[in-house]
């Protein structure tokens, strides 16, 4: 069991012959992922690997494909021009995992889709990964194994620091979710934890932040009132300088606000074992 | 990337924003000229990118044009919060009745655009908002549509602004959603917007932040990015795509990913360690990109030790081994070296690395305790 | 008993102290409709006839007044930006009387508080009259009293022509609502059959279409489907030429579609009986 | 209004749209002139507001600058379907290897604009919708987004557009998009946008309709109008405000409000009668308003009677009894006049008009029928 992709996903690759593109989709493929369309625009026509047809617009794709997902590899500054491709061909999931989209390209996407009911998971975000189901996105598949830990993420080689952590000790995940690292994104980690305390195959939660924003702190408070299942937290950047972007375009200490310091209190206070360090965090699961 | 003020008030005036009458020069005789041309009293400002000017030093009124020279040599052999200041802005002296606070800014938890405003002008809106919030009026805008003429009047309204300004106040509110809109700001602030004594809305002060993901639809601000703030290193990271910050510590730090580097660095800290910087190598990094960081780590003087943590996902181990080697052969380094690779080649990696007598390890902690005590022994 | 207006309708003027405005406020007040404020931008602090109080916006006027409903008379050019500006003011029902708004203006309106969940009433309308509770717009309230029959029209004049025939013979509306003669407005026919067919206290319905367009057409299709209150019905432009907009923006016959005859008879075919001139309906209500 | 095709593809090319090379003239002796600059071939075409000037005979190819000459002469001398040909556009000739659809329009229903594209260019698209209504590609923009660079690839892929013409066509509906936008267009029309046989896509016929509502933000267009296709009546009356269109019968009519105004229009036909005249006062109409009506009303020879209607409610029947009288005075009409009058200051309306000789009404089948009466009196 799992939250958002499983073995029912129809996912469609838009930029699927792009050099980022290809190669996961050949690596979702190999995972065994339902990979049953692509969108390169000036290809249509074409085949991947002779097994998944191109298609010139998401439209097309969906109507011969019937594609339910769909996951976005194309260059930053085309990027939000695909997630409202997407939206409008009525996806009613898209991933988005390119970096470096405009926030004011953000803000109104989100106008945008939100009013449609889409979903969108990033952008700048690793995708997700429900083992032995479906991989979508970028997540190493051989570093995770089913299991009943959801995990929720910020920030993408940190999650995978923690999955391989789980699996050196038998753990594993029902879903990991990858939420990415820009300011101005779709899904938070509210809407992920929701999702983890609705799914019966879920039984502890993981979930990771970073400095920037105030997810996290909404997050603690989500989970202080509406959560019953166990969560351990890790909140990256706690030296990080203030005023200094690292690496992730929201990860961020402005105004005073959104310091590590100040979201490990507001977990703890919610109740959430935060771990001092990523490998601690299968330790905190018992 | 940050503007200054001198930039942000070249772009209101386009956009039809009243700004002072002014001129921005390198050279204390000029500023004399400039003075001159506006009529004796004048303003200089210390044009760098920290906030605190004035508290510093850096912003004067001078009586007339030979003050305007005196000032302006003096304030430009200032180092303000250690910028160097390069070039003065000489603006006619205004006479202020009151000063307010107009901004547009991203707020990340609305997902929209934000236009903040507040009658306490002239201070940072963040001291605002700690001492008064009250006094601070909001305002979202949805970005498919844009700014409409009522939600100027409401602003207005909220600041208690006299009615006889509202149309000037409005037309300057407008201009300022384009000017954000249209170079793709994440900031566009005015502080203060004061009225003067003659009844004009006048922009005293600018400031403008500019998306750097959207600069590529803007060369023309891209081209006037002032790089003081930013250390050699960092500039040099940029060339080759590294995200690069120095800190003061002694552990270089090499990592793929902004996350897992956030949490290397913690992690050495929290082992009793320094980090002397963050660095991600991004995704997939090639051996070329990671040999150019690794010179970047060790033009640091303090680096005593090297922490590398690589979780290969799309990044291949033994790319990475391959531009350590290829950087170690080229810069002789003398300090320590821990190194971790997890992942994708990660066997072929280590294999790679095997003679270049580096300290491996297999865990995140074991390989930060090890950077921690190889970088107190190189010290000792 | 009506719809959309009655006792509890809390109402706002925009552009209160224009000479439209004010004139009808008058006559809605003298009515007995409960105006509760009106909005002029730089008149905040006024007085109409020092009962109503004037604020410079509707934001401001709606945290002050509780006002549930908006009734628009600002010009043509301003007044899309009032209906966005009630719209996000959080008025759910808004009236715009105002004549001669471009299409355009109209087409960002209906997109945008489509997502809000507003209604609009218009523009180019004579606004709705619930006889005995409360005149919301310009239908003089002297040519109409309480009754069973529900009213929908298109056009203005018309409608009084309609409702002093009834009158004449002693029947009454229960509302009347005047939809307004544009091509791209808000509430259509449809949406007040339906209302009408939900209110318990209306048992016949007039429906009053004209030229142009094809909402007569989709109401008879309603009509027939859902409607089980007998329709009496008619439509104007019989004699109109194709091509050339007869007054209202909406009233023109394009492409060889949007003529009286086709609208009549769809209108038949779906058991509407349909009055041959506004005088035989009375008639055919019996 | 209507612009006429030289006036659209100005636009268009403003717009960066291909056109054919060519001017407009109004003198056959230039027609010539720009033909020769043009190299010989061209096209001379009848700029007239009307559909199906090709038919007519205002289309036609000449094979050099004489030829042109010649049917410039010609065409300058034609009347289409009653309108005077004032000016010719002389383009290019051009090499035709396919002809498209491209249009963008208001979608009442939908309420929002629509895109409307067909490979059978060339017709008229309410030919093809009858005929061939698979043919017509249909998508609606979201007004507030505009037009997204995927939707121009949907239209092409789905008018079977080969794919090497994408980003021709695709620049070309983005610019159509905004020649739509910006100018409040309620029709913005390429018909037929060609392929050429050097493979270029350019457009051969350009066709607007510009909002009139929207015309106060467009001074340039309202500016250009041409008003030949009016009645003079027509253009008269709009100078006062007043919605008059000329038909052919012999009832004059004068009725407030467009709905009532077709009503009276009808009930005239419905009783035998035939009306003159579309004519809405407005509301509130005032004495001089009504006047000038009149008088416009009366300008017409056929009138044989005159019906009004008035249902007062913002009009008072009083003011428009007074605008009768002063017109009477004025005019001294010879025709029977059948006047009803309700509503606001009914009575005082019709005790005005007590001693000027009308007929008068109590309901509109009565006033019809007594005006239809009048006017076969007045005939026989």
């Amino acid at each position: 069991m799992s939250i958002l992709v499983n073995k029912s996903t129809r996912l469609l690759v838009q930029g699927i012959t792009g050099s980022e593109g290809l190669f996961h989709t050949r690596q979702m493929v190999a995972y065994g992922t339902n990979v049953v369309s692509g969108v390169t625009p000036g290809k249509g026509g074409e085949w991947v690997d002779q097994k998944i047809p191109v298609f010139d617009s998401v439209k097309i794709a969906v109507e011969a494909t019937g594609a339910n997902t769909s996951i976005i590899f194309v260059p930053a500054r085309f990027a939000a021009d695909s997630i409202f491709e997407a939206a409008d061909a009525g996806i009613p999931f898209i991933i988005c995992i390119t970096e470096g989209i405009p926030v004011s390209d953000m803000m109104r996407v989100r106008t945008y889709i939100d009013q449609l009911g889409v979903r969108l998971l990033g952008p700048n975000c690793p995708g997700l990964l429900t083992p032995g189901e479906a991989k979508v996105g970028i997540i190493p598949g051989d570093i995770a194994i089913p299991g009943n830990i959801g995990i929720v993420s910020r920030s993408g080689t940190l999650t995978y620091e923690v999955l391989y952590a789980l699996k050196q000790v038998g753990m594993g995940s029902s879903t990991t979710v990858g939420i990415g690292g820009d300011p101005v994104n779709g899904t938070n980690h509210i809407d992920v934890l929701q999702m983890f305390e609705d799914d019966p195959h879920t039984d502890k939660v993981v979930m990771i932040g970073e400095i920037g924003g105030s997810d996290e702190e909404k997050a603690a408070e989500f989970i202080a009132t509406k959560m019953t299942k166990p969560v351990v937290g890790f909140i990256a950047g706690q030296t990080a300088p203030a005023g200094k972007r690292m690496g992730h375009a929201g990860a961020i200490i402005e105004g005073g606000s959104g310091s590590a310091a100040d979201k490990i209190r507001a977990l703890e206070k919610a109740g959430v074992k935060m771990a001092r360090h990523p490998e601690e965090i299968p330790g905190l699961l018992n | 990337m940050k503007l200054h003020e001198y930039q942000s008030k070249q772009i209101f005036a386009r956009y039809g924003i009243p700004i002072p009458k002014g001129k921005v020069t390198a050279a204390a005789s000029e500023a004399k000229e400039i003075a001159k041309e506006l009529g004796g009293r004048v303003v200089i400002k210390a044009q760098v990118l920290v906030g605190g000017r004035g508290k510093a030093g850096g912003i004067k009124v001078a009586k007339d044009p030979d003050e305007a020279e005196l000032f302006a040599t003096q304030i430009l052999s200032m180092e303000i919060k250690g910028l160097p200041v390069r070039k003065v802005l000489v603006d006619e002296a205004a006479s202020i009745e009151q000063e307010i606070y107009l901004g547009i800014t991203n707020d990340r938890a609305a997902k929209r655009p934000v236009i903040m405003a507040s009658a306490a002008g002239g201070v940072e809106i963040e001291e605002v908002a700690k001492t008064d919030p009250d006094k601070i009026i909001k305002l979202h805008i949805n970005p498919l549509l844009g700014i409409k003429d009522y939600q100027t009047r409401d602003i207005a309204a909220g600041i208690d602004l006299p009615r006889e300004y509202w149309k000037q106040f409005g037309d300057i509110l407008k201009a300022l959603w384009q000017v954000y809109n249209d170079n793709d700001a994440t900031l566009a602030e005015i502080n203060p917007l004061v009225i003067s004594k003659d009844k004009r809305l006048v922009a005293l002060d600018g400031k403008m932040l500019i998306d750097d993901n959207a600069l590529f639809r803007h060369s023309d601000l891209a081209n006037v990015r002032d790089t003081d703030e930013d250390a050699p290193s960092e500039i040099e990271a940029r060339k080759y795509g590294l995200t690069f910050i120095k800190l003061d510590g002694n552990i270089g730090c090499m990592v793929n990913g902004a996350g897992l580097a956030m949490a290397s660095m913690d992690i050495l800290k929290f082992f009793g360690g320094d980090p002397a910087n963050f660095l991600d190598i991004g995704g997939g990094a090639g051996a070329d990109k990671v040999a150019a960081a690794m010179r970047i780590i060790l033009s640091d003087p303090n680096v005593k030790a090297i922490l590398f943590n690589i979780f290969g996902g799309i990044t291949r181990c033994d790319e990475v081994a391959r531009g350590i080697l290829t950087a170690i052969a080229e810069v002789q380094p003398k300090v320590p070296m821990v190194v971790r690779l997890v992942g994708t080649n990660a066997k072929e990696g280590r294999a790679m690395l095997a003679n270049a007598n580096m300290i491996t390890a297999e865990t995140l902690a074991d390989a930060a305790q090890k950077a921690v005590a190889a970088a107190k022994g190189a010290q000792a």
